[in-house]
């Protein structure tokens, strides 16, 4: 249990939001094109990081934006919040 | 005219807290975001849309609360302007400058006043209200018991919640029961 | 068996005050080289380490667990077991689990207290009604006992469930398998991994994986806080922690972590004689020997290692819990914690061969493993040894995530077990 | 709406679209039945009902005393049926006048239960009790419903993957059971051979009922390679019988969809 703080309503409690994976997996352009194993790894692979992983958040219960934010899954706690579409911060590998 | 079935919502006064239904409102869903929009917008209503998070806006005629950045909530009694939802979408949704959309029956508005109420939606809620509560024009959406609501701040220690009408009853019980414990 | 466990054998160190008793279970450095080392030190990793010695006839082989034995989910679960699953392919692979813990106390030697008290699924909903009768019918095809339960069975079976047609989640009926239970799950743990040791299988505890080495598509050893350890078969049985290791090797799994809670209340004499299920609001209960009433909760929903979890599961659980056993009203919790799953998307495990030659996974076992241990370990040993899948663990290769020929359990196991 | 947000903000952010919930802002009432047309032509009498103004599938907008209503000629009962959308709080004004209007014309309420029989008579499916997460439009004899001509779509390219595109997967049948008046039960399994050890399972009866249209007992059913068994004898085994069926079309009832145009 944590706090997030939304980009546009400000801090509010993680019940407030959900979550929306693995930040920054790009929906293949050609889908057509890729073979049987390519679209398993975009559909069902991830990294599940244990440590600093960029996620994809929504604020269902508030203005309903999804944004990202960059979180140590080991410990919860939230290293940066940025926009959708913005670039993701350097400073975390 | 064709009857109004209205949510079985009675008025409640106990520990310091007052729940009633308010009177029919007229409720729009307003986005958008070009420049386009916001003239339009201002024009039509003679208002400023709040461009602050949890913060409204008002007049004699309206108050218009922000939900998002290109999302607002404009809502007034029923006897009042009852063709502006028809100026606005004229002007902004058939040209193509944004959408209006009307919410009327979308949401319930239940009203909230008294000393107390604050404690009372507390305790149903993950929201912090310790700057709301102290600042009359605030607004926001949240949770409470489980339901998603918008909450305007209208004077002080009175509050207008709005919430689906599918779920307004089942809150009522809700609200009332809870009241019994603050 | 070195020290076989007897009433004479407990007569026996009783005139010594039990203090010439032999220790379970060795505490070996590690060696330079194994035949095979398993990743992982819970009730699965050391009940594959204990089949393929004594099944497969490996002499040379290692478990490694970064803390102590059985300290990881196989220590954190609600320990129930059944197997009345609805696809063919899991209800083999979970009944052959099932026949394996009758007969395990007596094949290690060890109480694992293995009880047969059997588990009730209810159903709140038509919807719930029809699912639940669609896998009694499967189930009875496939040679699984189970029978459904109308309203007044269960309320006969169950007394203290509220069956009042007026409540938030009335039932509708139930399911029943009889055989179904509950063990001790440390009990599990110590059990396989003192029947291991005794077969010379070194259990390293302490001792951290840090990285996979390999050779092209092969692997070589790993790299571990102890050293490297040179190996050509690594199984990486990590629960929570499978795509951790996975990452290690340049592999990514369809998992993810976590949290799933649990808590239990303060003891209390025999009120609840079985295991009472309700996967559509998350909650399920049962009574230890102890006399704690263990509740099992449900999973967060955003990827976490933190084995803590959010206060609003566990309050979720109890309101449910409370319509349906309202006689627990004024019953104190005790404690809570989490433990972290690693969940596949069609919430059925992976015991696979992967396309590095040598590296083999058993995850994905979700919100629950535990009452598949042996089975678990048994068909992941005949894997690494034989270096394909036995037939019952087939369907739950790598590949169907590609192929889309996935085991789709989420009707019937998207919750807690 | 969630899913949708979500493509629409992080897929493709630069398309001009909002979203706006109005579930609860609207009430629907749904007549349905041969007189549907007369009864809707007493509530909007300057609305043209004809078939080539108002066909099946189309969609028009009126007012009901001044008040906005959207009228759609649809059906999920497989009769000529009209739904009319007013603002919710006039919902009961609707059923009222509905029910008025409808009097001369033995008018009566039906519940979800007539709605999922007669539905189930026409073959149309309800998402979750005759499908589950795997099946495919093609399993359920609906390729009809997925474009052939669009390059891309959300979950176009899962089905064709390779255990997706399978001809033996589980497929929509109907079952016929060899004694009209034996109702089968939902969930039961399907097999072909009751000897065979471990029973082989084809599928499960996912829908059934008792017909009175039909008078005799009807279901749908999901089974392996379904598509190609039209006629084949199956057996549904249950506890203490083995119940003896025969694979059907889909639709019972008026396949020529003579009702939706009555």
């Amino acid at each position: 249990m944590f706090l997030i703080n939304c980009p546009f309503c400000g801090e509010r409690d993680q019940s407030e939001f959900s979550s929306g994976g693995e930040a920054h997996i790009v929906r293949p352009k050609q889908p057509t094109e890729l073979s049987d194993d390519e679209w398993a790894e975009y559909l069902f692979m991830r990294k599940n990081i244990k440590g600093i992983q960029f996620e994809r958040w929504n604020h269902v219960h508030g203005c309903r934006k999804w944004f990202n934010i960059v979180r140590d899954t080991s410990n919860d706690k939230i290293l940066s919040v940025y926009k959708m579409g913005e670039k993701p911060p350097v400073n975390y590998k | 005219m064709l009857d109004i079935l209205h949510p079985n919502i009675s008025n409640i006064n106990k520990n310091n807290i007052d729940i009633n239904l308010s009177e029919e409102k007229i409720k729009i869903n307003i986005r958008g975001k070009n420049k386009e929009f916001f003239t339009k917008v201002g024009k039509i209503l003679s208002i400023i849309l709040p461009s602050e998070s949890n913060t409204s806006s008002s007049n004699e005629n309206y108050d218009v609360l922000w939900l998002s950045p290109d999302e607002w909530m404009i809502y007034f009694d029923e006897n009042k302007n009852s063709n502006i939802f028809d100026q606005l979408y004229k002007d902004i949704s058939s040209l193509n400058f944004g959408s209006i959309t009307d919410v009327s029956s979308q949401l319930i508005c239940i009203n909230i006043k008294g000393e107390n109420i604050f404690e009372l939606l507390s305790s149903g809620s993950p929201f912090n209200f310790e700057k709301f509560k102290n600042n009359v024009g605030s607004s926001t959406q949240t949770i409470v018991n489980h339901i998603d609501v918008i909450l305007h701040h209208k004077s002080k220690n009175n509050v207008n919640l709005f919430v689906r009408r599918s779920f307004s009853e089942h809150l009522y019980e809700w609200l009332v029961d809870s009241s019994n414990f603050v | 068996m070195k020290n076989k466990y007897s009433v004479f054998s407990l007569i026996k160190n009783a005139l010594s005050q039990h203090e010439n008793w032999q220790q379970a279970w060795g505490n070996p450095e590690p060696k330079k080289e194994y035949e095979a080392i398993i990743v992982g030190g819970g009730g699965h990793g050391l009940a594959t380490a204990y089949y393929l010695a004594k099944k497969h006839n490996l002499k040379n082989i290692a478990v490694l667990e970064k803390g102590w034995i059985g300290g990881g989910n196989t220590g954190r679960n609600t320990t129930i077991i059944r197997s009345n699953y609805l696809w063919d392919a899991s209800a083999g692979l979970y009944d052959h689990a099932l026949k394996l813990w009758e007969n395990l106390s007596q094949e290690l030697n060890y109480n694992v207290m293995f009880s047969q008290r059997g588990v009730m699924n209810l159903a709140h909903n038509l919807q719930d009604v029809r699912d639940l009768k669609r896998r009694t019918h499967a189930n009875r095809l496939n040679g699984i006992d189970a029978v459904w339960l109308n309203t007044e069975e269960v309320k006969k079976f169950c007394p203290i469930i509220n069956t009042s047609p007026d409540i938030r989640y009335p039932v509708l009926g139930g399911t029943l398998q009889r055989r179904a239970g509950t063990a001790r799950h440390d009990a599990v743990a110590w059990g396989y991994a003192r029947g291991a040791s005794d077969m010379g299988v070194d259990i390293i505890q302490n001792c951290e994986v840090k990285g996979i080495k390999r050779n092209g598509d092969k692997v070589e050893g790993l790299e571990t806080t102890k050293g490297f350890i040179k190996t050509n078969k690594i199984g990486v049985v990590a629960a929570g922690h499978s795509s951790v290791i996975a990452n290690m090797a340049g592999l990514k799994l369809p998992l993810e972590s976590k949290p799933l809670q649990a808590l239990v209340s303060e003891p209390v004499k025999p009120i609840i004689d079985t295991v009472v299920m309700s996967n559509a609001v998350h909650a399920y209960v049962s009574q230890s020997d102890k006399g704690e009433l263990v509740i099992g909760a449900g999973t967060d929903s955003y990827v976490s290692y933190t084995q803590r979890g959010s206060h609003n599961i566990v309050e979720e659980t109890l309101k449910a819990i409370l319509e349906l056993y309202p006689i627990f009203s004024r019953m104190k919790m005790l404690r809570q914690w989490g433990g972290i799953v690693d969940i596949c998307p069609d919430a059925s495990p992976i015991i696979s061969k992967t396309n590095i030659k040598g590296l083999y996974f058993n995850c994905g076992w979700g919100t629950g493993g535990f009452k598949a241990t042996p089975g678990s370990g048994d068909l992941f040993a005949h894997t690494i040894a034989n270096d394909e899948p036995h037939k019952l663990n087939a369907a739950f290769n790598l590949n169907r995530f590609v192929s889309g020929d996935l085991v789709d359990e989420h009707g019937a196991a998207a919750v807690a077990h | 709406m969630s899913k949708l947000e979500d493509y629409l903000q992080t897929e493709w952010p630069e398309l001009d679209v909002y979203l706006t919930s109005v579930t609860d802002h609207y009430s629907t009432a749904s007549i349905c039945g041969p007189n549907s047309k007369k009864i809707l032509n007493k509530l909007f009498p300057n609305l043209d009902l004809s078939d080539e103004n108002f066909p099946h599938m189309s969609f028009k907008e009126d007012k009901l005393e001044n008040i906005n209503c959207r009228i759609m000629r649809i059906s999920f009962t497989g009769e000529l049926s009209y739904e009319i959308n007013i603002e919710s709080k006039y919902g009961h004004s609707l059923w009222k006048m509905c029910i008025e209007a409808g009097k001369e014309f033995n008018l009566t309420p039906y519940g979800t239960e007539t709605m999922h029989l007669l539905r189930a008579e026409k073959g149309f499916i309800i998402v979750g009790q005759d499908t589950d997460g795997t099946m495919t439009p093609s399993d359920l004899q609906m390729d009809w419903i997925v474009s052939k001509k669009k390059y891309d779509f959300i979950g176009k390219r899962s089905l064709y993957r390779s255990d997706t595109i399978r001809e033996d997967r589980k497929q929509l049948v109907g079952l016929l059971t060899d004694d009209p008046k034996e109702i089968l039960e939902e969930g039961a399994q399907i097999v072909s051979d009751v000897k065979s050890k471990p029973i082989d399972m084809l599928g499960h009866v996912t829908s059934s009922y008792f017909s009175p249209n039909l008078n005799k007992s009807i279901a749908l059913a999901v089974v392996r390679s379904g598509k190609t068994m039209k006629g084949q004898k199956l057996i549904i085994p249950m506890e203490n019988k083995n119940i003896n069926v025969t694979v059907s079309d889909t639709i019972f009832l008026d396949k020529e969809n003579k009702r939706l145009n009555a």
